[in-house]
């Protein structure tokens, strides 16, 4: 059977990962915010099941699940933040929520 | 094997891609779906078939439809397209773009000096039971945890995501005094 | 079986916390009850409490491969639960002029608290991750738990978006580094080559971008931004549970992963996070210099203090740990009390805190206590002696010189100079004549009064410490020597 | 003996009681801040009994260790010897005495008014201070008491703040002494780098073997130290504070500018004298500062015209004579002038400010006159102290512990400064009594209503007893602590000298009772003619210190900085660290811009740029 080196599996985590790190720093619109940090998680979960591929090992698809776990729990918070921004700032331009600063 | 991780990662990159490039937060969000199978794909070349299966179950099928929900409830038309591409001006990506070729830089510098052996991924199979093993057993008290966190993201958003109204009549069951606009002061 | 008993008796603490919080979701489906579930939380913590203190003679307990309980986690137990039950005390005034469901904020509170034990005793990333996310994903509700006023759902939201990013890099450097060793243990992370084999860039990397993460959570520059306006946005009991117990646990976290990993054994990474501790406490102390909202600015105050207190990873002096213990343990106690009577002044709650430097002006003729407690606690942050923050600065200061790290001798020296400078102007204005605008500090029933007793313990203790530090000092250095050993 | 703490312990208690309860009646407040004085004196006996009774050893009370990092240890100890004992006597006891009488002294200031705690507050607190000063067996616990001592005397300076000048004043002996403090500072960090400790014991017992006699290490510790004295001490060249310090309230200046905290220059030397027998340049030094300081502070005491003013010259001129004593050698001496020194100038201060309150606040002596009559109690009492001051033979105190050290002079071989010691004397002895003769002599001016009460007259009498020569009676315990003063002559020369002394001390008083007695006609020619007007502005000015200050110090500041205002360097220089500062802070606080996509860029480009570096550093 071929190998195939980690390198590749972790090469394209990177790439999602900073992908979905200038979405976060591009968009405005906070839902699309939310999905580039869900974007990040997922590509740092990809990182984790080549890894655990490359040992064999369970503990991979272990901290897989615990990421879904956290990554579902962050999007439910971030959502209903999202609709109270919504609801108290008229609008869902990230940019708005910006009236504390120096 | 390698061919179908590489071109199941190749549609992962072009969704993904086209997710943050996107206007529409519908489409936006049906590339991430795509995206996500892709990177279900991905996971079953790689020998866990559990995660895939997960993957594709719990990130695609339960979050991504909570984001769907959202967007129903946000009213979205023509005009909001318009204004996401009004918002996505060229000029925004210098930075960006020069933070995350540094970091890019960086990262496959790690990955190929990484001084780490090559190879070591042979696709083979992980049963599901193991994962179940080590979850109640080493993990025990972590997966505990986690039933904890998920328990605070209930309350939280049971708690944020309330509107106006629950406020009055939960005050009117205490028979308290109704203040509906909570004094601000800037 | 045996084993097994012994294990829940090492984890007791934490699964009482687990307990009371079960506890308190029960009540809530049945009964809304605010006095019963403020009673619970309190009680279980303080049953958590006396538990951690009744373990301290059992010695090191492995609690399944994930978790390791040591005087180390001991000590860090008592700090967490301590600054826990400190900030019930002031949510409970706080939030009796908050016109919606106050109870919640209990179980969000223990969660929390729950997490950063976890954290604590953590030797493992799994252990390390859900403990970190169980820490932090209640702490967003917590911070925007006064939606309806926009600065606290604006600070939610802000925390929200740049703790998940923080959380990101520390899965990707947690899967590089499991990459590299096929290992998610502290202590086996070594380079797959073998004992002698340097940790090469792939491993550099992974604990590179793990630093990022907890060095978000801890506030250091460039990862900072976030903290003042969180701060001011955030309800104050909930801005001093920031600034105490996630920044303890997550330190203590930090500590133990440097202590007993083999990799951050590299002299270019630790010069990397001394240039982090020193561009800390310069920016941190600069920022604060003409703040005149107090929450911002004890903010920037704590990026500096997590500055100083960083220099001690860099040095590895044998003194390093005991330094860490009671630095922490001092600016936890300092912290506590300066936010304490921020948070007094606020309540009850009504929109915005009181936290402008013009709300407490003359705080001295309107409730001389408070201030007299706000003074002793400013002049403990800039570490005057007699005070406890003076200990904790004195050992800071003895670590980085011991190791000959001049330039971050020279570093905590110019901060505290520039830091000198607002605390005693905040000192000053305590005891300025008031004007007509400022906002009355109201007193309200019982929960008030234990609020205040609580700032004055804390204000007995900053200079008790100072001028007796002894049981503290020996505290820490069991802490240390069970960790360095 | 563990008692000992207890003298601290109960000032302590009562000066955290009065600054809890801002509000309380003067009546409390009176009764708590002197009782708790009280208190510590009655320990200080008992302490001395016990003390004395178990063989007069030197006896350490370790409390508890302070700091204990590494090798570096400070301990919180108390540590009692002969010294600290008479220290401790004359701290408890005249503080006991002279809080008994602002008792008596501040119901006029402060009876009904808000804030009057804080009068005893600051009071009791700087008792604390002074007692760890000279209790604290470390140098560390020492320079705290000596900072504490510091800042209650500001504070206490600056009692009326309402006056501007009274707050100035504050602010000059602050900034004066702490050029001294400065100075000690170093000198402290000095001894610890090179002994490694801070231990004063210690310290002393490894001198000899550590530092090269006369070596550069002991010179310059040995002048930092002295510098630092100086400052507290109010000796040349920075003395100029301690008549300014007058503003405060009568008792203050009894208890700290006259009785306790100036003389703890003395003190700090006497206690490290071992470091001065090292050093013999320096030492050589304490003694020329001490006898120029009391030449200059007597004369400048003669053309005062407000009372506390003339005795604060004077308080300045008894420390130069200490301070000669400890440059001679006259270690016990200069312990010994240091105590009854205590009892008089507090007696002299005391009764000044019980004249001053019964001339409805007047203190301008030459608006008085005729007291004599109407004021028979402080009549006897100010004579009583004036002629301790002038030390009149064989009846007072003052003659023998001042005669003493001018005897030592001489017999140690100081000719010049025994010279100069004699003529200060009768300097002395002409100010004090110039002062006598014309606040109780002469044709009276204002009305006057004496003090009554026991709290009025008790201190007094006490203070006066001790003045006379019962109070040279005292033995003091210091044969083990301080080298016995080294006179060897004959028993005639010594009575020659002594008597010489006692002359010039009489001369003095009949040289003022010729000036002042009566129509005071010489003295007013004098005066008025054009040479005698410049000399009296110069005395008045104390010597022209302050002038000479403003001169060399303060106007060539500004000239320089006027003269460059266009491009001055070095206000450039001076003012870069604060812009600096000021600009980061605005360029810093502008990165705060509250939008989280721009946080999240700072972070992404600072993870970028770290693990970039991380990478390829």
């Amino acid at each position: 059977m071929n190998e195939l080196s980690m390198v590749y599996g972790m090469g394209l985590a990177a790439l999602l990962f900073l992908l979905g790190f200038i979405g976060v720093v591009i968009r405005r619109n906070t839902l699309f915010v939310l999905m580039c940090l869900e974007i990040m998680i997922n590509a740092a979960g990809l990182a984790f099941i080549v890894a655990g591929a490359r040992w064999s090992s369970p503990d991979g698809n272990t901290m897989f699940i615990l990421i879904i776990a956290v990554a579902a729990a962050e999007a439910a918070i971030g959502l209903g933040l999202l609709l109270q921004l919504q609801k108290r700032f008229r609008t869902i331009d990230i940019d708005a929520a910006s009236e504390m600063h120096g | 094997m390698e061919f179908t991780f590489f071109a199941a990662g190749i549609v992962a990159l072009a969704t993904t891609a086209r997710v943050i490039t996107c206007a529409n937060p519908v489409h936006a969000l049906l590339y991430l779906i795509t995206s996500m199978l892709a990177l279900a794909i991905d996971f079953y070349a790689l020998g866990a078939a559990f995660a895939a299966v997960l993957e594709v179950v719990v990130y695609a099928g339960a979050i991504m439809v909570l984001f769907v929900f959202v967007v129903m409830m946000l009213n979205l038309n023509n005009e909001t397209v318009a204004r996401e591409k009004s918002w996505l001006r060229p000029q925004l990506w210098a930075g960006p773009a020069a933070a995350a070729g540094l970091l890019l830089l960086a990262l496959l510098w790690a990955l190929i000096f990484g001084g780490i052996e090559y190879g070591g991924i042979t696709g083979e199979e992980l049963a599901a039971r193991e994962v179940g093993m080590n979850l109640f057993g080493p993990y025990v008290l972590v997966v505990e945890l986690a039933a904890f966190l998920l328990l605070a993201a209930l309350v939280v958003a049971a708690h944020i995501g309330r509107d106006d109204t629950d406020q009055v009549s939960d005050a009117a069951a205490r028979g308290e005094r109704v203040t509906t606009n909570v004094r601000e002061s800037r | 079986m045996n084993d097994t008993w012994f294990q829940i008796l090492g984890a007791l603490p934490p699964l009482l916390v687990a307990l009371s919080v079960i506890g308190l979701f029960v009540t809530l489906c049945i009964a809304r009850h605010e006095r019963l579930v403020y009673a619970m939380t309190v009680g279980g913590l303080n049953l958590a409490l006396v538990a951690t203190i009744a373990l301290i003679p059992l010695g090191p307990v492995a609690v399944t491969p994930l978790y390791i309980v040591d005087f180390y986690t001991l000590f860090f137990w008592g700090v967490i639960l301590v600054a826990t039950l400190a900030c019930a005390a002031f949510a409970m005034p706080y939030l009796s002029g908050f016109n919606d469901r106050r109870e919640e904020f209990y179980i969000l509170l223990a969660t929390s608290a729950l997490g950063a034990m976890s954290l604590v005793a953590a030797r493992h990333f799994g252990s390390l991750f859900v403990g970190l996310e169980a820490l932090s994903i209640p702490l967003y509700g917590m911070v925007a738990y006064t939606f309806r006023t926009r600065a606290s759902l604006e600070a939610g939201f802000k925390y929200m978006i740049l703790s998940g990013v923080a959380s990101a890099f520390l899965l990707f450097g947690m899967a590089l580094l499991y990459g590299a060793t096929g290992s998610l243990a502290f202590t086996n992370l070594i380079p797959a080559g073998g004992y002698d084999a340097d940790a090469g860039p792939w491993m550099l990397m992974g604990i590179g971008m793990m630093l990022v993460a907890l060095t978000f959570k801890l506030s250091l520059v460039p990862f900072h931004v976030w903290t003042p306006d969180v701060y001011e946005g955030a309800p104050a009991p909930v801005a001093t549970f920031l600034a105490t117990v996630s920044k303890t646990a997550v330190f203590a976290l930090l500590l133990r992963l440097f202590v007993s990993a083999p990799i951050t054994d590299n002299a270019w990474l630790l010069t990397l996070v001394g240039v982090l501790a020193l561009a800390s406490m310069l920016i941190g102390n600069l920022l604060a210099l003409r703040q005149d909202n107090l929450k911002r600015l004890l903010g920037y105050s704590s990026i500096a203090h997590l500055g100083y207190l960083l220099t001690t990873l860099v040095a590895g002096a044998s003194l390093s740990i005991e330094a860490v213990a009671v630095y922490l343990a001092t600016y936890v106690g300092t912290s506590l009390g300066a936010f304490g009577v921020v948070s007094l002044v606020s309540s009850p709650f009504a929109g915005k805190d009181a936290a402008h430097i013009d709300h407490f002006r003359g705080l001295y003729y309107k409730r001389p206590v408070l201030a007299v407690s706000m003074a002793i606690m400013m002049l403990s942050l800039a570490g005057i002696p007699l005070t406890m923050g003076f200990i904790g600065k004195f050992y800071i200061l003895s670590v980085t010189m011991a190791s000959g790290l001049w330039w971050l001798t020279g570093g905590v020296i110019v901060g505290s100079g520039i830091a000198l400078f607002y605390y005693l102007r905040v000192m000053a204005i305590l005891f300025m004549d008031r004007p007509a605008h400022a906002r009355e500090p109201q007193l309200s029933g019982t929960g008030d009064n234990w609020a205040q007793t609580v700032v004055w313990l804390l204000a007995a203790a900053t200079i008790l410490m100072g001028i007796y530090p002894a049981p503290l000092i020996d505290l820490a250095a069991v802490a240390g020597i069970t960790l360095g050993s | 003996m563990s008692l000992l703490v207890f003298t601290l312990i109960f000032p302590l208690l009562g000066a955290i009681t009065l600054s809890l309860f801002p509000r309380m009646s003067y009546g409390a407040a009176r009764t708590i801040g002197t009782a708790s004085v009280g208190l510590a004196a009655f320990t200080t006996a008992l302490v001395a009994i016990f003390w004395s009774a178990a063989g007069g050893f030197p006896f350490i009370q370790t409390l508890w260790q302070w700091i204990d990092a590494g090798d570096f240890q400070v301990n919180f100890s108390l540590y009692l010897d002969g010294l600290s004992l008479t220290m401790l006597g004359v701290i408890t006891g005249v503080g006991f005495l002279i809080h008994l009488f602002a008792a008596w002294y501040m119901v006029h200031d402060l009876e009904g008014k808000p804030g009057m705690a804080r009068f005893f507050a600051y009071m009791n607190l700087f008792i604390v201070a002074m007692l760890l000063l000279v209790l604290g067996d470390n140098l560390l616990l020492l320079y705290l008491g000596w900072e504490g001592v510091g800042l209650c005397s500001y504070l206490l300076i600056g009692y009326y703040y309402e006056t501007p000048a009274n707050a100035w004043a504050a602010f000059k002996a602050f900034i004066i002494t702490r050029i001294g403090d400065v100075f000690l500072a170093i000198g402290l960090f000095l001894l610890y780098v090179v002994f490694g400790t801070l231990n004063i014991q210690a310290i002393l017992h490894a001198a000899p073997s550590v530092l090269a006699q006369g070596g550069t290490l002991a010179n310059v510790a040995a002048l930092m130290v002295l510098l630092g004295a100086c400052g507290k001490s109010a000796q040349l060249p920075l003395q100029t504070w301690l008549a300014d310090a007058m503003a405060g309230p009568t008792p203050v200046s009894a208890l700290i500018h006259a009785a306790t905290m100036v003389t703890a220059g003395v003190y700090l030397i006497a206690r490290t004298y071992g470091l001065f027998l090292m050093a013999p340049a320096v030492h050589e030094l304490v003694g020329i500062i001490g006898v120029v300081t009391l030449v200059i502070a007597g004369f400048a005491a003669l053309a005062q015209t407000d009372i506390k003013r003339a005795i604060a010259y004077s308080t300045m001129s008894q420390i130069g004579y200490m301070f000669l004593a400890l440059g001679v050698g006259a270690w016990q001496a200069a312990i010994f002038h240091l105590m009854i020194h205590a009892f008089f100038k507090s007696l002299l201060f005391l009764t000044a400010g019980s004249v001053i309150i019964a001339c409805h606040h007047e203190q301008n002596i030459f608006k008085m006159g005729g007291l004599r009559k109407k004021l028979p109690f402080d009549y006897a009492m100010f004579v009583i102290g004036g002629a301790a001051l002038s030390a009149l033979p064989l009846v007072t105190a003052g003659f023998y512990s001042k005669d003493a050290i001018i005897w030592e002079a001489v017999a140690n071989g100081h000719g010049f400064l025994w010279a100069f010691a004699l003529f200060g004397a009768l300097i002395t002895s002409i100010y004090t009594f110039r002062l006598i003769f014309v606040v109780f002599h002469g044709e009276a001016k204002t009305e006057a209503h004496a003090g009554q009460g026991l709290a009025h007259h008790l201190p007094l009498a006490v203070l006066a007893v001790l003045s006379t020569f019962i109070g040279a009676m005292i033995a003091l315990p210091l044969d083990d602590v301080l080298p016995h003063d080294m006179a060897e002559a004959s028993h005639w020369v010594e009575l020659f000298f002594e008597i010489l002394a006692a002359l010039v001390a009489l001369a003095g008083v009949a040289i003022a009772a010729v000036l002042f007695l009566g129509s005071r006609k010489t003295v007013d020619t004098v005066v008025e003619s054009h040479q005698g007007q410049r000399a009296w502005q110069l005395f008045h000015g104390g010597l022209g210190f302050d002038t000479l200050y403003d001169r060399v110090f303060v106007r060539p500041f500004r000239a320089t900085a006027r003269a460059h205002e266009k491009r001055d360097w070095i206000e450039t220089i001076v003012n870069i660290v604060p812009a600096l500062t000021r600009g980061a802070n605005t360029g810093l606080a502008a990165g705060q811009s509250g939008r989280v996509r721009a946080y999240a860029m700072i972070m992404f480009a600072g993870a970028a740029v770290l693990l970039a570096l991380l990478m390829f550093g």
